[in-house]
């Protein structure tokens, strides 16, 4: 899960790392109420869950509130790689001196929260790892003792000479990483944490995400979701044992088993198709479950054709055919539906299909490709 | 021979008397695991199906010497069911539990570690050495014994692939499904040291997907340290960025984590990589 | 530091663990308007910093409401122990079925905090542990870990065979676990923790000592101290860097170091004296400290004569003279001073003191002796 | 010969620059102590009466070899002080500070456990091998070499026996004062292990005091292990019940911890307990 920069800033301030002062706005009118004429220097931001925001224009320097209001309009409203811009967040901008990029997650080698630091912060963080990997410090927090404040300010001596300033430093890593781990987070970051021209250190920006597998233990972070329509599909489609991802593509996929259903796209796009989604309906032949992921794959109105990829393991494939034989029954449509069904008693499963009409095959190859056909009549 | 598990191995089912552990345990015991007790907490003195149920797993592994674990407890407590077992001197436990939270994966690890204990997955459907042990959720009809050792982040589609081994006459020594979150037990790296340890294991079968760099690691590891021939496969080329395809650790994070450099980094290592999942008993059959 | 049981029990609820109903009275006739009178049995019990409050009458069953009146009339002013009743708690009376003992205390020898429970509950553990000591079990818990959930299970499941309580005691276990780490505990108790007759679960009565050195990041509790006149000048003696703890005896005693303070103490009764105190001066030789170690000692009115122990290590014994004699030129007592010095240059020092008159003496033993001819005078 | 710190013993002085670190540094230093390092944070790169200054004990020993380290931070961030002496390799952590939290230094224990890392104190004065180094705040003008080992839980009471023994001619192997606090470091029962191996080491005094159960493990310890000769002392047996002595440790708890009960472990020990502290240096010499 994703938040906004202006709710991981309130959860930065909860935790006691500086912030800027900043007003979240979610209409013109908000900011003509709320921003004071008072000459004050201030950056107004989009707030999305999409990365490049300055590229896209929305994040614009305002020297006065004529032009904080004139801002915020331009961007209220914007479409930034999908997502329109619904809140802007001004805050005061600050005479930065230096930058420095702050973050954790979760590391798959180390098996534990990595804490990464930089003095190249400011810019995206991917680029600097993929130019000069040797200018970001990583260091593996040890999960039975947390970061140790020795730690921390042994890392923040490493960028910043000043002892005054690496205190501070210090204490927001080991602030962040309680904040981490208190909320379950995947990935929080500060980029830019700046030192000032007057020597304040602060968070300029913010990212934070979340463990989806542990929102059900944390009710204030599930509390600040906001997501859009197709995100809310993904949400809905979960509560009901599905695990769904919109696609642009014309080809509508329904598969048991996350793996086979990415393997699935992949073999749609190998033979010259698109997928329309990805389509995980778990481990069980329960007809209601295959209704559900119909209604809905159906739902989107790319979709031309629809391929149902299952292989029978624990769940045989004729039990697997019946609940699909029950569930098809209820459901009317045009688009046509290949059937692909494969391991235990493929056969028969594939023998009970037929009466259905169906066009059903034995391999994911040929249901890919003959799902590309029919999309394309 | 085998890897991990054999006919020697003593199962402990924790969660025995949930919907899914009580299915699990049966079709285990059916295809001839040693499923010696069951562990549900309050229900100590009970038997189920011939399977004699415990406390704690102290207790089960006290009366009954086992030393493998297969855990089917809800994932709020899953974490907790790993540290017991860990702690009552359980060498595997294998953690089928789908949505545990990954700060409390991270905790358990050097936990484990200190105890002695290996774990495989969470999120996983276990591992098999045919015809001896099954232990999770794996169908065991499909697989036959032989020369392949297979690992794999994901379910069905390992079962897709051992499905074509077997059909080819492809048997396996052992099959282990690592599971499909971000942070999880024995590794691709840690299981390809085993299998090239293992005389009987002729051939590696390594099934990745999207999301971190373990394929990467693996390629450099199969490059430096394996004689035996790899073929890998790599779901999820058309996953599109930043969004969590099914399992938990299938995510492209900012440009990392392609399927695109896994297949770089597999063919730089001298691993050929299948197109598509049937054509991976060819590639392999070739290389033995 | 120790608490009453009511503030316990408030921390109890704090952290989620089941108490009865109750009120807290100051006065009777805030018994009369608080405690309803609906026939409900009820307990009135003293709120002392001190033990066997039972058998000194501080504890009575009430079955009515007048019977609570009178009760608390009788308990309230009441003296325990040396401590005046301020308060009486007014608590539910539960039908118990079965009790239990509930500890956790620091321990020394395993270098942890240990988790004692036992099926003895309701009495004296101290008791129970000299004449059964196999009825407590105690585990140590691994710092590293915590209390783990599996690990309070398996220790409830030892006591309560139905599962159902079992669950319900060990989530006790490790609430008590916590609210011990988070307040910087030395000892919480649950004495007894019962299972009603109801099949409920419920902490009857509780006691809670904490770290006196973890204090300072402990405003909470801290705010939570009452203290007698005798413990507040104790307080006050530590605030200016003094060990001061007040004792019934006739010599009044100064010295540096709590080891060699308590060997002064004992030296003095093993000489047939009574000390009047423990006071440890700490290591400097800061005339303004004697002064205050003075002005302490003095103001207990059983003090008949004064033995002032020093030992000089990096200290020297010359440079602590000269700090007594311009501290004792402050002070004007009639009470009879003695002055042993030794270490690092005592025959200097002890040439200094010659001027004061005061008696000067090499050693402990006659220091003592010569303390308690002039307190007898 | 001696136990745990000699002539090539290579001290750190953590917070070197606080009043206390800057006074007991040059006190050491001018002893003979190997004083080889300081740290404080901010200020590496500078020298203390010829220290050298590190900002961190990582960087003080990669530069000086020193392998203990002493502590004279305050109380808050004593314990993260041991950590970090602890994970930097340090073998011996001395901890001087006063009132550092109970449950800072149990969760140190384990830790520095793990590290290979020996603590002393916290709340102790330190430790000496006589001629060769002093550790801490000890007077070491009143030490003398010779054949006594001595460990205590006291500061001046330690001096005032180390003194006597001292004037009637029983100098020193080493003196340890283990610190006044409830868990601390080094006990009675490692020590008494290290003086019985110690060949120079020919008696041992041990200086008690109320509180805890450390003397009476020590007695049965004496009992078991020791071919040496032991003189006990306890403090405190006019110590009323539920008062903390001055030192955190000194505490009798509800009738266990007394003076009594320890007195009573030694006799029962067939070691000799002193009256009062000047009957020590008899004691000894009788059974030498």
């Amino acid at each position: 899960m994703k938040i906004h920069e202006y709710q991981a800033r309130d959860l930065f301030r909860q935790y006691g790392i500086p912030v800027p002062d900043a007003v979240l706005c979610h209409t013109v009118e908000e900011v003509e109420a709320r921003v004071p004429d008072d000459g004050q220097l201030r950056v107004v931001k989009a707030q999305v869950h999409a990365g490049g925001r300055g590229k896209a224009g929305g994040v614009k320097l305002a020297r006065s509130k004529a032009e904080a209001v004139e801002n915020a309009r331009r961007i209220l409203g914007m479409d930034i790689k999908g997502y329109t811009v619904e809140k802007v967040l001004i805050g005061n901008a600050v005479d930065i001196d230096k930058e420095f990029y702050v973050g954790l997650i979760n590391d798959r080698n180390s098996k534990s929260v990595v804490l990464m630091v930089s003095a190249e912060g400011g810019v995206e963080i991917e680029e600097v790892a993929r130019v000069s990997p040797e200018k970001i410090l990583k260091v593996p927090i040890d999960p039975l003792t947390g970061l140790m404040e020795w730690e921390a300010r042994e890392i923040a001596l490493k960028l910043f000479p000043d002892i005054r300033h690496a205190r501070v430093a210090a204490s927001i890593f080991l602030k962040l990483y309680r904040l981490y781990l208190d909320t379950d987070s995947s990935l929080a970051e500060i980029n830019p944490l700046v030192v000032t021209q007057q020597g304040e250190i602060m968070a300029i920006d913010g990212k934070m995400n979340f463990d989806d597998n542990a929102l059900y233990r944390q009710s204030g972070i599930l509390s600040m979701r906001e997501v859009t329509e197709d995100e809310q599909k993904e949400i809905d489609a979960h509560a009901r044992g599905l695990s769904y991802i919109k696609l642009d593509g014309s080809i509508g996929c329904m598969v048991n088993g996350a793996g086979l259903a990415m393997a699935t796209m992949d073999m749609i796009k190998l033979y010259g198709g698109e997928p329309a989604n990805f389509l995980d309906i778990g481990g069980s032949s329960n007809p209601q479950k295959v209704i559900d992921a119909m209604e809905i794959l159906l739902s989107d109105k790319n979709v031309k054709a629809v391929m149902i990829n299952i292989f029978g393991g624990i769940t045989r494939c004729d039990d697997v055919a019946r609940g699909l034989i029950s569930a098809l029954d209820q459901i009317r449509t045009g688009i046509p539906i290949v059937v692909r069904l494969s391991g235990t008693n493929a056969r028969e499963g594939l023998e009970l299909l037929r009466s259905t009409g169906l066009p059903t095959v034995a391999t994911m190859g040929e249901a890919a490709r003959m799902a590309i056909e029919l999309s394309r009549k | 021979m085998s890897i991990l598990v054999n006919k020697n191995t003593r199962l402990v089912v924790q969660g025995i008397t949930g919907r899914d552990g009580a299915f699990h345990a049966q079709k285990m015991k059916a295809y001839g695991t040693q499923v010696v007790a069951g562990v549900s907490p309050g229900k100590g003195g009970q038997v189920f199906e011939g399977i004699p149920i415990f406390n704690t797993v102290r207790e089960a592994r006290e009366a009954t010497g086992a030393n493998a674990s297969v855990i089917f407890v809800p994932a709020p407590f899953a974490a907790d069911a790993i540290l017991e077992a860990s702690f009552a001197g359980v060498e595997l436990v294998v953690t089928i539990t789908e949505g545990v939270p990954v700060r409390d994966m991270i905790r358990v690890m050097p936990l484990a570690r200190q105890n002695g204990t290996r774990l495989i997955g969470p999120n996983c459907p276990g591992l098999i050495t045919p015809g001896e042990c099954l232990i999770g959720i794996l169908p065991g009809n499909i697989f036959k014994q032989g020369p392949v050792g297979l690992m794999s982040r994901s379910g069905t589609l390992t079962y897709e692939v051992v499905n074509m081994l077997t059909e080819n006459n492809l048997g396996q020594t052992t099959c282990i499904g690592i599971g499909g979150d971000p942070v999880a037990g024995l590794y691709y790296r840690d299981l390809l040291q085993m299998f090239e340890e293992d005389p009987e294991t002729k051939g590696v079968v390594l099934i990745g997907e999207i999301g971190g760099d373990a394929e990467e690691q693996a390629a450099r590891f199969i490059k430096e340290n394996l004689t035996k021939p790899v073929v890998a496969f790599i779901a999820g080329q058309t996953a599109p960025p930043g969004k969590r395809m099914g399992h938990a650790g299938a995510i492209i994070s900012s440009g990392s984590g392609t399927a695109e450099e896994k297949i770089k980094a597999f063919n730089a290592a001298g691993v050929p990589v299948a197109g598509e999942p049937s054509q991976i008993p060819g590639l392999l059959r070739s290389l033995l």
